[in-house]
C-alpha cells in the first residue's frame, strides 16, 4: 500500500468558494493508501510547494495527490517540488478541481462531491504510480528551414547569425517566395527586390547557411534534437560548380512554357532562372518542357554553355541529415477565383488576381513594366478592385481574413495612379481593415490622395460588354445597385494554405487548422512552437501574415530554435509505451499503428522443452515514443503498456470515480 | 445506493465518465473552466494523452462500474497531437460503438465527439447535451455490475 | 464437524510487522482471542486481505509460542504483496490450519538436520522452535541456513543468537557469493550441506527452500547415504481451497493442501513429479 | 409411495412445486437443453435425453458468494451469505445422479465437508426421471449404470404413455409428492416398465484399468493424446463428475464479496503459482491431469472411476477428443493383453 | 457409414505421402475419423501408418491451422490440410506472425460444405445409420429406409453461408475448385436484430449469453485469439471477472468480439465450439458488416498482404458518431 498525502489547493477562493475543502479533505484522509491530508491557500506558492515538500519528510509519504487547478497549469510545478523533497517527480498526480470542477459549477452541494470523486480518482491512479525516468536526447547541433521565402531566409539567417548550421531548404529553383514577385510593399512603398534582395545573397553567403534550393522533403523520422529527415534534392541537369550563370543556355533555348513566376503571364524557357535576381543563379531544366528530354534532340544548351555545366545524366539525390530544430516556413498559396464564376475569373483576360496585377507593375515582368491591359495593351482608365474573394466567406470559402489584401490593394491602387495617372480605382469590400503601424494612414492616403472610390457593397457579377468589363453590384450602405464599366478588374483573392500542406503537415507530424494552416501550440502564448517538440512555425504557413509579422515570426522561430540548439542535452517524454515480452506474442499490429516508428520487433530466445525457441516480440525505443498510447490499445493482450497511463491506472480511475455516485 | 437504479425520478442523477486527450479536448475543459461557463457535475473526466489510447475495455468497465454513460473526446481529425491518434481512434470506436448498440446499449449512452482546446464552450455544451440525454433515458442497468456498490 | 462453511475466514488483527529483506516481512497476527486456532509445525493457513482475496501461508511461528501466528511473507503475487502493505492494527481473514505437518512424532529421538534456503526457513522455524521447546526429545541439532545474500537472510538475530546458542545445536550459514562484511560460510546451501559431511545414522533432514536449492538438496543428501525415508520436505502449490477439493494442488491422488505439505522422499518418489 | 399424473398437467404440477422453491428442469433454451429453474410458460423437455450441462450447478453452483465483507479504516467485518434455500430438481437422468454420488464422496464424505455443497445437497428434494432410450453419444452401459434405476434419488419417475409414474423414495420424497396433492393421482397400481437401455458399445475393458495407470504417468501416449487438445473447458464443464473450482474476490476500498466458481484444469492458469512457476504447464500435463484424475486418482481415493457415460463430453469436445479415446489410447478395450 | 470420397482421399494421401515419406514434412495435419461417421478428429501424421487414417469426408470441419502455433515449434516443416475457412485462417495467422510461411506446406482442398449432425438427425427423424453422397443430394439410411434430401439442406449453417470454399492460400491445390458461392445472407440474422429496438436487443444477449460457461472453447477454436496471455486471465490489470454475472457474461463476449474487428476469418468455428449454443458469429459477423461499411469491403484471411482495417484509416474516414 502507498503512504499517499493529498494537499488541496483553495486556490484563493477559485476552489474554496465552490467546493468544501474540510469535506473534500475528511473524505481524502479515507482513500486506501492516504496517510496525510492538508490544505492551503495557494499552494503553487513557494510556502504551499514547502508545505507539500516537508509533509513528504515527515510523513514519509511516497505518493503525492494535489488538488489543484488543470495539470495543464500546475504539473511541472508540483512535481519539481516533490522532486527538492527527493520524490520522483512522476509519483505525483494532479485532481483538476478548478477548471473541471470549481470553475464550471456553481455551488458547494455541486462541486464538493465532484472534487472528492476526482481527488479519489487521483489518489487511484497515484497509487499506481511508478516512479518514471525521462530519456537523456542528444541534440543535434543543426537547424533546418523548410522554405526560402522571406521567413524562411530570416530564420536561417538568426539561427546561422547565433552561430548553428542551418540547412535552408527550397523546393522551387530559387529562394525568395512570395515577396520576390512584389513590386513595392506597404506601407511605406519600398521596393521589394531592393530590400530582399540583399537577405537572398546574405542568405547564400553566410559560412553557417547551407542553400538547398530545388529540394523538397522526402521524409522525417526521430524526433526533437533528433529528427533525421531526408531531403531530395531534384535533378537540375546543371552542374551548380561548373555554371557561372551567364545565361547563354535560357537565351539559347529554343522551347517555351508559361512561367510560373509571373502567374503564367509570359513564358520561361525549358532552362531558366525563375527570375533575374534568382539566387543561386544557377538555371534549372524543366524535364517535362525539355525537348531533348521529351524528343532526345535539341540539347542546344550543352552545345552552347561556356563552362559545359549541363549534364542530362543527373539524377534526383537523396541526402539524409539529422537536426535538432526544424522551422517550417512554406508560406500560402493565393485562391483560383475561377471557382466564384460571377467574377468571370479565367474568362477574360483583363480580369486579374491581384499577385498577377502586382505582376504588371515590375520592370522585369510581363509587360515590362507597364500598366496595360493584356487584352489591348492600353492603359486601363477604370480598374475595380474587389475585396474578400474567398476570404471571410462562410458560405463558400474560407472564414478568415486574409489580412493583407486591404493592405495590397491600397498599394496597387496607389501604384496605379501612379503609373497611370487618368486612372480611377473602385474598391468593392466589406470592411477595411489597417491594423499595422501606418496602415490606416497609408490606406487613407489612397482615398483621399490618390482618389481611390471605396464602396462598401459586394459584386454579383462580372461580364464583357464591348471592350470593358461591366462590373454589377451592390453598395450595401445605400443599398443602391451599382455598375461600373471598368477596364481592368483586379480580385483580392484569398490567401490560402499550400496546396501540398496536408501532405507536408503529415510528412514532418505537425497538425493544421481546418484550412489547413499549420497549427500553433497555443494561439497565444506559443505562437510558433507545434504541438511536435522541436519543430516551429513561421510565416504564413500558419496564417495569412504580412512581411513584417512574417519577419518577427521567424525570428521568434529562429530563437526558439536556437534556445532549443544550445542545450547539451534534452530531456524526452516519460510516459512511454513498453513491452511486456513474456506476454507479446509478436504481432507486431502495434508497430503497424505507431506514428513514430518507435516499435520495432526483436528476436528473443525462449527456453523450450530441453532447448530454446527463437521468438519474434515487440520493443519499444523509448527516445522516438511520444506517449500517444495508441499501440496500447491495438494490443489485445495488454502486452504493451504506457507507462503514467498505464490500463490499470486508467481502470483504478475509472473504478474510483464510478464508486462515488 | 443501487436503489437509485430502480429510482428513476426520486433524486437520481446521471454519472457520465467522460475520457479526454490531454491535448485537445481536456484543454477544452479547461477553457470552458476558464471561461466559467457551466455544465451538470455528472460528467467526470479522466485525462488520456490521446483519444488513441482509449481502450473500448475501458467504456466496458465504466459501464460495469456503473456509468449511464462515456463520453471519449478528442482532437479534431487532422489535428492529433500525435497525428494519427484520433483516426485511429475514429475506425475502433465506430466499430465498437456499433457493436455495444447491437449489444443492446441506447446510441447515447456511448458517444464520441472531436473537441479543440479552443472550443470551450463545445466542451460544455457536449458536456450539458450528453447529461441531458442520459436523464431523459434514465438509469443505465445494462452491463451494469450491482455487486459494485452493494457494499458499502 | 462444526457445520461453518470451511472457506470462511475468521477475522485477525496485524500485530506487528517486521522487514526481513527487501521483499520478506513477517506479519504478527492474532485471532480474537488470542490463537486462532491451534496448529502443528509445517502446517498452513489461508490469510485473505479484501479485496484482493487470499493465499497460502506456512505459519513460521512455533505452536509453543501461545501468543500469535507468525507467517514469514515473499512479495511474490497479489495477495503477497498486498500482505506487504498492511499496517499493525489492521484486520485480516485467516482459516487453517491445513496440512499435514511435520511428523514430529517419528523424529522422536533422532538428530535433526534442518536445510533452508531464503523463504524457505519460514516452516522449518516452527519446527526448530518446537524442538527447542521439547528439546529432550530429539538429538544433536543442525541448521544449515542459506541465501543470495547476507541482506536476504531473514530472522537472523533469532538464527545467530538464540538458536546458536541453544544445547547441542550447531547452525550453518552461507551465502551465495562473497559480501563485504561476511565471516561465514560462501557458497549455494547444496554445496555446503555435501562439505559439512554429515552423517545419516540416527538423522532426519528436514529442507525446505526454492526448488531448485531443494532439488540438489536431495541430490547430496543421497551421496551422503540418506535414505528417502529419511529426508523430509515441503511442498509449495497453487491452493485455493485448503481442504482438497479445488483441484489444483494434487500430486496424483494426494492433495498437498490436505495430505501435504510435507513429504519425505520416500513418499514423493511414489508420487507423479508434477510440483 | 406412488402417483402418477397426466402429462398435461405436469405444469400444474411444477407451479405447485415450484412452492417449494426454484425449481429446476430441463428447458428448452434455443437449441439447447438445460436445467433451468421453472418459470410460467417455460419451455420444458423431459424427453431429452441428456441436457447439455449436467445438473451439478444445483449444488455446486457456476458461481456461489459465499460471504460479503465491510472494510472501514483498519477494520474488516465478515459477512456469510444467507442461508442455502430449498429447492427441486426434476427430471434428472440416472447417469446424471451416479455423477453426484461421486462428488458427494468429494464433497460430503472426504473430511472435512464442504458446508456450502452439503447445505444445497439437503435442502434439494430430487426426483429422477428413468430413460427411455439413449443418444448415440451415451456409453452408461459400459459403467455399470442402469439407466432405469437413480441411486439416492428421492422420487423415482417414469414416463408412461401420456402420463408420469413417481415413487417416492425418501421421505424428502414423499413431502414433495404430498405438496402437490390432488394433482397427483394413485398410482399404486401402475408399475415401473423393466426397461432394457442399450447405449452405445464401446465395449470398454475398465477392469483394472486405473491399478494399470499407476505406472504409467510418462506412458507415451500422453504424447499424443494431447496434441489435438484445444485447451478449452468444455469437457470440465459439460462433465457431471468434473468439480474444481476457483475462489475469487470482488470488491473494493470499502467492501466487497468473495465467491467460488467453476474452474477448469485444462486451463493454464489452473496451476500457475504466484511467482509464475506451473507444475502443469502445458496442454500434454492438463490433458494428462484430467484423464487420470478420471481413471486413477479418484478410483484410487474413491473406489470407481469418475465417469458414468454421459457421453457429454463426446458430443460437445470441438474436437472430438473424448474420455472413451482416451480409455481406447491407455488400452481400455484390452486390458488383458497388454 | 459415410461413403467416403475413395478417389480423392486416395489423391490427399498421394500427394502428402510423397512429401512426408520423401522427407519435405515431417507431419501432416489432416483428419481422422472420429468414433462415430458423423465425426472427426484432427489427425497428426508423422508416418505410413498414420496417412493410413487419413481421411477426407463431409465431416471434416475442425480448422486446422490453430495447431501451427503449437506443432511449429516442434517441427521444421508442416503440412497442412486447408479448406477455404483453414487458408483464411493461416493467412490470418501469418498476418499477426504467428506462423512462418515458409515451414508450412497447404494442400488446398476446396470445401463443398460440412454437413450438421443434428441436421441429419433433423431429416431423417432418428440418428442415420449412414449416408451415401451423391452429386447435390444427400441419401440418409435410417432402419426405416432411405431418405434422398438436398445436401445444402444438412449442411452446417457456417458452410452454407460460406462465400469462399476454395482455399485462398496454398502451395498445391488437391481437387478442383469449387468457384466462388453465391453471396450468402449471411448479414441477415444481423439484419434483424438491428431492427430491434435496443431494449429488445439487450434482453436477446443477455438471454444468449446468460448460458456462457466461460469455457472459452470460442476463443481456444479461433484462428483470431493467439494472444500468448487472453486479457480474460491477465491477473493485472484484471480486466475480466470469472463471475457468471451478465456484466461479465457481456465484457467477455463483446470484448471477444471486438478483438477480431477487422481479424476474423467468418469461419463460424467460435459458434460451432461453443457447448451451449451462443449465437456467436452474429457478433462477429456484425463487426464484418459495419467495417466493411465503414472503410471498404475488407474479407480477414483472403489476401495476407492487404492491410487489416484498424492497422490503418484515411483522413477522410466516416465515423459512426457524429462528428460535429
Amino acid at each position: 500500500m502507498p503512504r499517499t498525502g493529498v494537499f488541496i489547493c483553495h486556490c484563493g477562493s477559485n476552489i474554496a468558494g465552490t467546493v468544501d475543502i474540510d469535506q473534500a479533505l475528511e473524505a481524502s484522509r479515507n482513500f486506501p493508501g492516504v496517510v496525510h491530508a492538508d490544505e492551503y491557500r495557494y499552494l503553487c506558492s513557494e510556502v504551499g510547494q514547502d508545505i507539500i515538500k516537508k509533509a513528504i519528510e515527515e510523513y514519509n509519504l511516497d505518493r503525492v495527490v494535489v488538488g489543484t487547478c488543470s495539470p495543464r497549469m500546475h504539473e511541472n510545478t508540483f512535481r519539481k517540488a516533490a522532486a527538492e523533497a527527493g520524490l520522483n517527480p512522476y509519483l505525483l498526480e494532479v485532481a483538476n478541481i478548478r477548471e473541471h470542477c470549481s470553475w464550471v459549477h456553481k455551488d458547494m452541494e455541486v462541486g464538493t462531491p465532484k472534487a472528492i470523486a476526482l481527488l479519489r480518482a487521483a489518489a487511484a491512479k497515484a497509487a499506481l504510480n511508478d516512479p518514471l525516468e525521462a530519456p537523456e536526447l542528444d541534440v543535434e547541433k543543426r537547424a533546418l528551414v523548410i522554405g526560402g521565402g522571406i521567413a524562411g531566409i530570416q530564420a536561417a539567417l538568426d539561427i546561422a547569425e547565433a552561430g548553428y548550421i542551418v540547412d535552408l531548404v527550397e523546393k522551387d529553383p530559387s529562394i525568395g517566395g512570395r515577396m520576390a514577385q512584389l513590386e513595392k510593399t506597404f506601407p511605406t512603398l519600398d521596393c521589394s527586390a531592393c530590400i530582399l534582395t540583399p537577405k537572398m545573397v546574405e542568405a547564400a553567403q553566410h559560412p553557417n547557411i547551407n542553400l538547398m534550393t530545388y529540394c523538397e522533403i522526402d521524409e522525417v523520422k526521430g524526433f526533437v534534437g533528433q529528427f533525421d529527415v531526408t531531403i531530395k534534392q531534384k535533378a537540375r541537369y546543371v552542374d551548380p560548380v561548373k555554371c557561372t550563370g551567364c545565361g547563354i543556355c535560357w537565351e539559347k533555348c529554343p522551347s517555351k512554357t508559361p512561367s510560373e513566376f509571373e502567374m503564367g503571364m509570359t513564358k520561361r524557357k525549358s532552362i531558366y532562372v525563375p527570375f533575374p535576381q534568382a539566387v543561386p543563379m544557377i538555371p534549372v531544366i524543366d524535364r517535362e518542357r525539355c525537348l531533348y528530354f521529351k524528343k532526345g534532340r535539341c540539347q542546344i544548351c550543352e552545345k552552347e554553355c561556356p563552362p559545359q555545366a549541363i549534364d542530362y545524366e543527373q539524377q534526383d539525390e537523396y541526402i539524409e541529415r539529422r537536426y535538432g530544430a526544424i522551422v517550417v516556413a512554406t508560406g500560402y498559396d493565393q485562391l483560383d477565383p475561377s471557382v466564384y464564376g460571377e467574377y468571370g475569373y479565367g474568362q477574360h483576360p483583363d480580369i486579374l488576381t491581384g499577385l498577377e496585377f502586382e505582376r504588371l507593375f515590375n520592370a522585369s515582368g510581363p509587360t515590362g513594366g507597364k500598366v496595360v491591359r493584356l487584352s489591348d495593351g492600353k492603359p486601363p482608365k477604370k480598374v475595380v478592385f474587389i475585396q474578400c474573394v474567398g476570404s471571410r466567406d462562410k458560405a463558400r470559402g474560407m472564414n478568415y481574413c486574409s489580412k493583407i489584401c486591404c493592405m495590397f490593394t491600397a498599394k496597387q491602387a496607389i501604384l496605379l495612379k501612379e503609373k497611370v495617372p487618368e486612372a480611377k480605382s473602385y474598391v468593392f469590400y466589406i470592411d477595411v481593415r489597417t491594423a499595422g503601424k501606418g496602415y490606416e494612414e497609408f490606406q487613407r492616403r489612397a482615398a483621399e490622395e490618390y482618389d481611390v472610390a471605396y464602396m462598401r457593397g459586394q459584386v454579383g457579377k462580372i461580364f464583357p460588354e464591348d471592350d470593358y468589363l461591366v462590373v454589377r453590384g451592390v453598395d450595401s450602405l445605400s443599398g443602391r445597385n451599382i455598375e461600373i464599366k471598368a477596364d481592368m478588374v483586379v480580385l483580392a483573392a484569398a490567401s490560402i494554405a499550400r496546396h501540398d500542406a496536408p501532405d507536408l503537415g503529415r510528412l514532418i507530424g505537425i497538425n493544421s487548422d481546418s484550412y489547413h494552416f499549420f497549427n500553433e501550440a497555443h494561439p497565444k502564448l506559443k505562437p510558433v512552437e507545434t504541438h511536435t517538440a522541436g519543430i516551429f512555425i513561421a510565416g504564413a504557413c500558419q496564417a495569412p501574415k504580412d512581411i513584417p509579422d512574417s519577419v518577427a515570426q521567424a525570428s521568434a522561430a529562429a530563437v526558439k530554435a536556437v534556445g532549443l540548439l544550445s542545450k547539451e542535452k534534452l530531456l524526452g517524454e516519460a510516459c512511454t509505451a513498453e513491452v511486456d515480452h513474456s506476454q507479446c506474442s509478436g504481432c507486431l499490429n502495434c508497430e503497424a499503428i505507431c506514428p513514430y516508428t518507435a516499435i520495432t520487433p526483436v528476436e528473443l530466445e525462449e527456453r523450450y522443452k530441453d532447448g530454446t525457441l527463437q521468438r519474434t516480440v515487440a520493443e519499444v525505443n523509448p527516445a522516438l515514443c511520444q506517449g500517444c498510447g495508441s499501440c496500447t490499445v491495438t494490443c489485445r493482450s495488454g502486452s504493451i503498456n504506457l507507462k503514467g497511463f498505464s490500463n490499470e491506472q486508467i481502470l483504478a480511475e475509472v473504478d474510483a470515480i464510478c464508486l462515488q455516485r | 445506493m443501487s436503489a437509485a437504479l430502480n429510482d428513476n425520478t426520486a433524486g437520481w442523477e446521471p454519472l457520465i465518465v467522460s475520457f479526454c486527450c490531454n491535448w485537445c479536448s481536456y484543454a477544452g475543459g479547461d477553457l470552458a473552466g476558464t471561461s466559467r461557463m457551466t455544465y451538470p457535475a455528472n460528467v467526470k473526466v479522466i485525462r488520456v494523452p490521446c483519444s488513441g489510447r482509449i481502450n473500448p475495455m475501458f467504456v466496458l468497465r465504466a459501464f460495469q462500474r456503473g456509468a449511464d454513460g462515456v463520453l471519449v473526446a478528442g482532437c479534431h481529425p487532422g489535428d492529433c497531437h500525435y497525428t494519427s491518434g484520433n483516426y485511429q481512434s475514429r475506425r475502433r470506436l465506430s466499430a465498437f460503438k456499433r457493436l455495444v448498440e447491437f449489444a443492446g446499449f441506447e446510441p447515447e449512452r456511448f458517444e464520441v465527439r472531436w473537441i479543440s482546446s479552443s472550443e470551450g464552450d463545445k466542451f460544455a455544451e457536449e458536456m450539458t447535451e450528453m447529461t441531458e440525454k442520459i436523464k431523459a433515458l434514465g438509469p443505465n442497468g445494462k452491463m451494469r455490475d450491482a455487486r459494485w456498490q452493494s457494499v458499502i | 464437524m462444526s457445520s461453518v462453511n470451511v472457506l470462511l475466514p475468521q477475522q485477525a488483527t496485524i500485530l506487528d510487522i517486521t522487514e526481513e529483506t527487501p521483499d520478506i516481512k513477517t506479519l504478527r497476527v492474532v485471532g480474537k482471542e488470542g490463537l486462532p486456532f491451534d496448529f502443528m509445525p509445517g502446517q498452513c493457513a489461508m490469510l485473505s486481505i479484501p479485496p484482493v482475496g487470499e493465499a497460502i501461508f506456512s505459519i513460521t511461528s512455533s505452536p509453543t509460542c501461545r501468543e500469535c501466528l507468525e507467517f514469514s511473507i515473499k512479495d511474490v503475487g497479489k495477495v503477497s504483496s498486498a500482505l506487504h502493505s498492511v499496517v499493525p492494527g489492521q484486520q485480516i481473514g485467516i482459516r487453517g490450519p491445513y496440512g499435514n505437518g511435520f511428523p514430529v512424532d517419528e523424529m522422536k529421538g533422532k538428530d535433526l538436520l534442518f536445510i533452508g534456503g531464503g523463504i524457505g526457513l519460514a516452516p522449518l522455524r516452527s519446527l526448530i522452535g518446537y524442538c527447542f521447546a521439547h528439546r529432550e526429545d530429539y538429538g544433536k541439532i543442525d541448521i544449515v541456513y542459506g541465501a543470495r545474500s547476507p541482506a536476504d537472510l531473514i530472522r537472523k538475530s533469532e538464527v545467530q543468537e538464540s538458536w546458536a546458542e541453544e544445547p547441542n545445536t550447531d547452525v550453518h550459514l552461507t551465502v551465495d557469493a562473497e559480501f563485504p562484511g561476511w565471516d561465514k560460510n560462501v557458497g549455494f546451501v547444496p554445496t555446503y550441506v555435501s562439505d559439512l559431511g554429515f552423517k545419516p545414522e540416527n538423522k532426519i533432514a528436514i529442507t525446505c527452500g526454492p526448488p531448485i536449492m531443494i532439488k540438489f538438496v536431495l541430490q547430496a543428501l543421497e551421496k551422503l547415504n540418506f535414505t528417502p525415508d529419511q529426508v523430509i520436505t515441503t511442498l509449495e502449490m497453487r491452493m485455493k481451497c485448503g481442504v482438497g477439493k479445488c483441484g489444483r494442488c494434487n500430486l496424483g491422488p494426494v492433495y498437498v493442501c490436505k495430505d501435504g505439505p510435507v513429504f519425505t522422499l520416500e513418499e514423493l518418489n511414489a508420487l507423479p513429479a508434477e510440483y | 409411495m406412488k402417483k402418477i399424473i397426466a402429462r398435461e398437467k405436469l405444469p400444474e404440477l411444477w407451479k405447485s412445486l415450484s412452492e417449494l422453491g426454484p425449481l429446476f428442469l430441463p428447458v428448452q433454451e434455443g437449441p439447447v437443453v438445460l436445467f433451468q429453474p421453472w418459470q410460467e410458460g417455460a419451455e420444458t423437455n423431459l424427453d431429452t435425453t441428456n441436457t447439455a450441462v449436467p445438473p451439478k450447478d444445483l449444488f455446486l453452483p457456476r458461481e456461489e458468494t459465499y460471504m460479503q465483507y465491510r472494510c472501514k479504516g483498519k477494520e474488516l467485518e465478515v459477512i456469510p451469505a444467507e442461508e442455502v434455500k430449498p429447492a427441486v430438481l426434476f427430471g434428472v437422468h440416472p447417469c446424471d445422479l451416479y455423477a453426484v454420488e461421486m462428488l458427494d464422496k468429494v464433497y460430503m464424505e472426504q473430511d472435512p465437508p464442504d458446508e456450502l455443497y452439503k447445505k444445497r445437497r439437503e435442502n434439494t428434494t430430487i426426483v429422477a426421471l428413468s430413460c427411455a432410450s439413449p443418444d448415440p453419444f451415451c456409453f452408461c452401459n459400459d459403467f455399470d449404470v442402469n439407466p432405469a434405476e437413480a441411486p439416492g434419488t428421492d422420487v423415482m419417475a417414469q414416463l408412461k404413455n401420456g402420463s408420469v409414474l413417481l415413487e417416492a423414495k425418501t421421505d424428502k420424497g414423499k413431502a414433495l409428492l404430498e405438496q402437490a396433492g390432488d394433482l397427483l393421482e394413485d398410482g399404486s397400481g401402475e408399475e415401473f416398465a423393466r426397461r432394457e437401455v442399450k447405449t452405445a458399445d464401446f465395449n470398454l475393458k475398465l477392469d483394472g484399468l486405473p491399478e494399470d495407470l499407476k505406472n504409467r504417468f510418462e506412458d507415451p501416449v500422453w504424447d499424443e493424446l494431447f496434441k489435438s487438445c484445444l485447451g478449452c473447458g468444455v469437457c470440465t464443464y459439460v462433465c457431471p463428475t468434473c468439480y474444481c473450482f476457483d475462489v475469487e474476490d470482488f470488491g473494493h476500498e470499502a467492501g466487497g464479496e468473495r465467491f467460488r466458481c467453476w474452474d477448469s484444469c485444462m486451463y493454464g492458469h489452473f496451476t500457475e503459482m504466484a511467482g509464475g512457476h506451473n507444475p502443469r504447464p502445458g496442454r500434454k500435463e492438463r490433458v494428462r491431469q484430467r484423464f487420470m484424475h478420471k481413471l486413477r486418482y479418484y478410483p484410487e481415493t474413491f473406489g470407481q472411476i469418475a465417469c458414468v457415460g454421459c457421453g457429454r463430453c463426446l458430443r460437445s469436445c470441438p474436437v472430438n477428443l473424448d474420455i472413451v479415446q482416451a480409455i481406447q489410447a491407455l488400452g481400455g478395450e484390452t486390458v488383458e493383453q497388454r | 457409414m459415410a461413403e467416403r470420397n475413395l478417389d480423392s482421399v486416395k489423391k490427399i494421401r498421394e500427394a502428402v505421402s510423397q512429401d512426408l515419406l520423401g522427407g519435405r514434412i515431417s507431419q501432416v495435419l489432416g483428419w481422422e475419423k472420429g468414433h462415430y461417421w458423423w465425426q472427426s478428429r484432427p489427425l497428426f501424421a508423422r508416418s505410413e501408418a498414420d496417412l493410413e487414417k487419413l481421411t477426407w469426408d463431409s465431416f471434416c470441419v475442425i480448422n486446422l491451422s490453430r495447431y501451427l502455433l503449437e506443432e511449429l515449434k516442434d517441427h521444421e516443416k508442416v503440412g497442412v490440410l486447408v479448406k477455404g475457412c483453414d487458408a483464411r485462417a493461416f493467412n490470418r495467422l501469418l498476418q499477426d506472425n504467428m506462423v512462418k510461411r515458409e515451414q508450412v506446406i497447404l494442400y488446398g482442398l476446396p470445401c463443398p460444405g460440412m454437413l450438421d449432425y443434428n441436421r441429419l438427425c433433423e431429416e431423417a427423424g432418428a440418428v442415420p445409420d449412414g449416408i451415401v453422397e451423391n452429386n447435390g443430394t444427400v441419401v440418409l439410411k435410417t432402419d426405416g429406409g432411405e431418405k434422398e434430401v438436398q445436401r445444402e439442406d444438412i449442411m452446417l449453417d457456417k458452410c452454407r453461408e460460406c462465400v469462399y470454399p476454395d482455399p485462398a492460400a496454398y502451395d498445391q491445390m488437391l481437387l478442383s475448385p469449387q468457384g466462388e458461392r453465391e453471396a450468402a445472407e449471411r448479414f441477415k440474422p444481423v439484419e434483424e436484430l438491428e431492427e430491434l429496438p435496443a431494449d429488445e436487443r439487450f434482453a436477446y444477449w443477455e438471454k444468449e449469453l446468460s448460458r456462457c460457461l466461460r469455457c472459452y472453447a470460442c476463443r481456444q477454436a479461433c484462428p483470431f485469439c493467439s494472444c500468448r496471455e487472453c486479457f480474460v486471465e491477465q491477473e493485472n490489470p484484471r480486466w475480466q471477472g470469472r463471475a457468471y454475472q451478465p456484466s461479465e457474461n457481456f465484457m467477455f463476449h463483446l470484448v471477444r468480439a471486438y478483438h477480431g474487428t477487422g481479424r476474423c476469418i467468418d469461419c463460424g468455428e467460435c459458434e460451432r465450439s461453443c457447448p451451449v449454443d451462443i449465437p456467436l458469429q452474429e457478433l462477429n459477423r456484425k463487426l464484418i458488416k459495419d467495417i466493411n461499411e465503414l472503410y471498404g469491403d475488407y474479407e480477414a484471411g483472403l489476401d495476407a498482404e492487404a492491410e487489416p482495417p484498424l492497422l490503418t484509416y484515411r483522413p477522410d474516414d466516416p465515423a459512426a458518431f457524429s462528428e460535429k
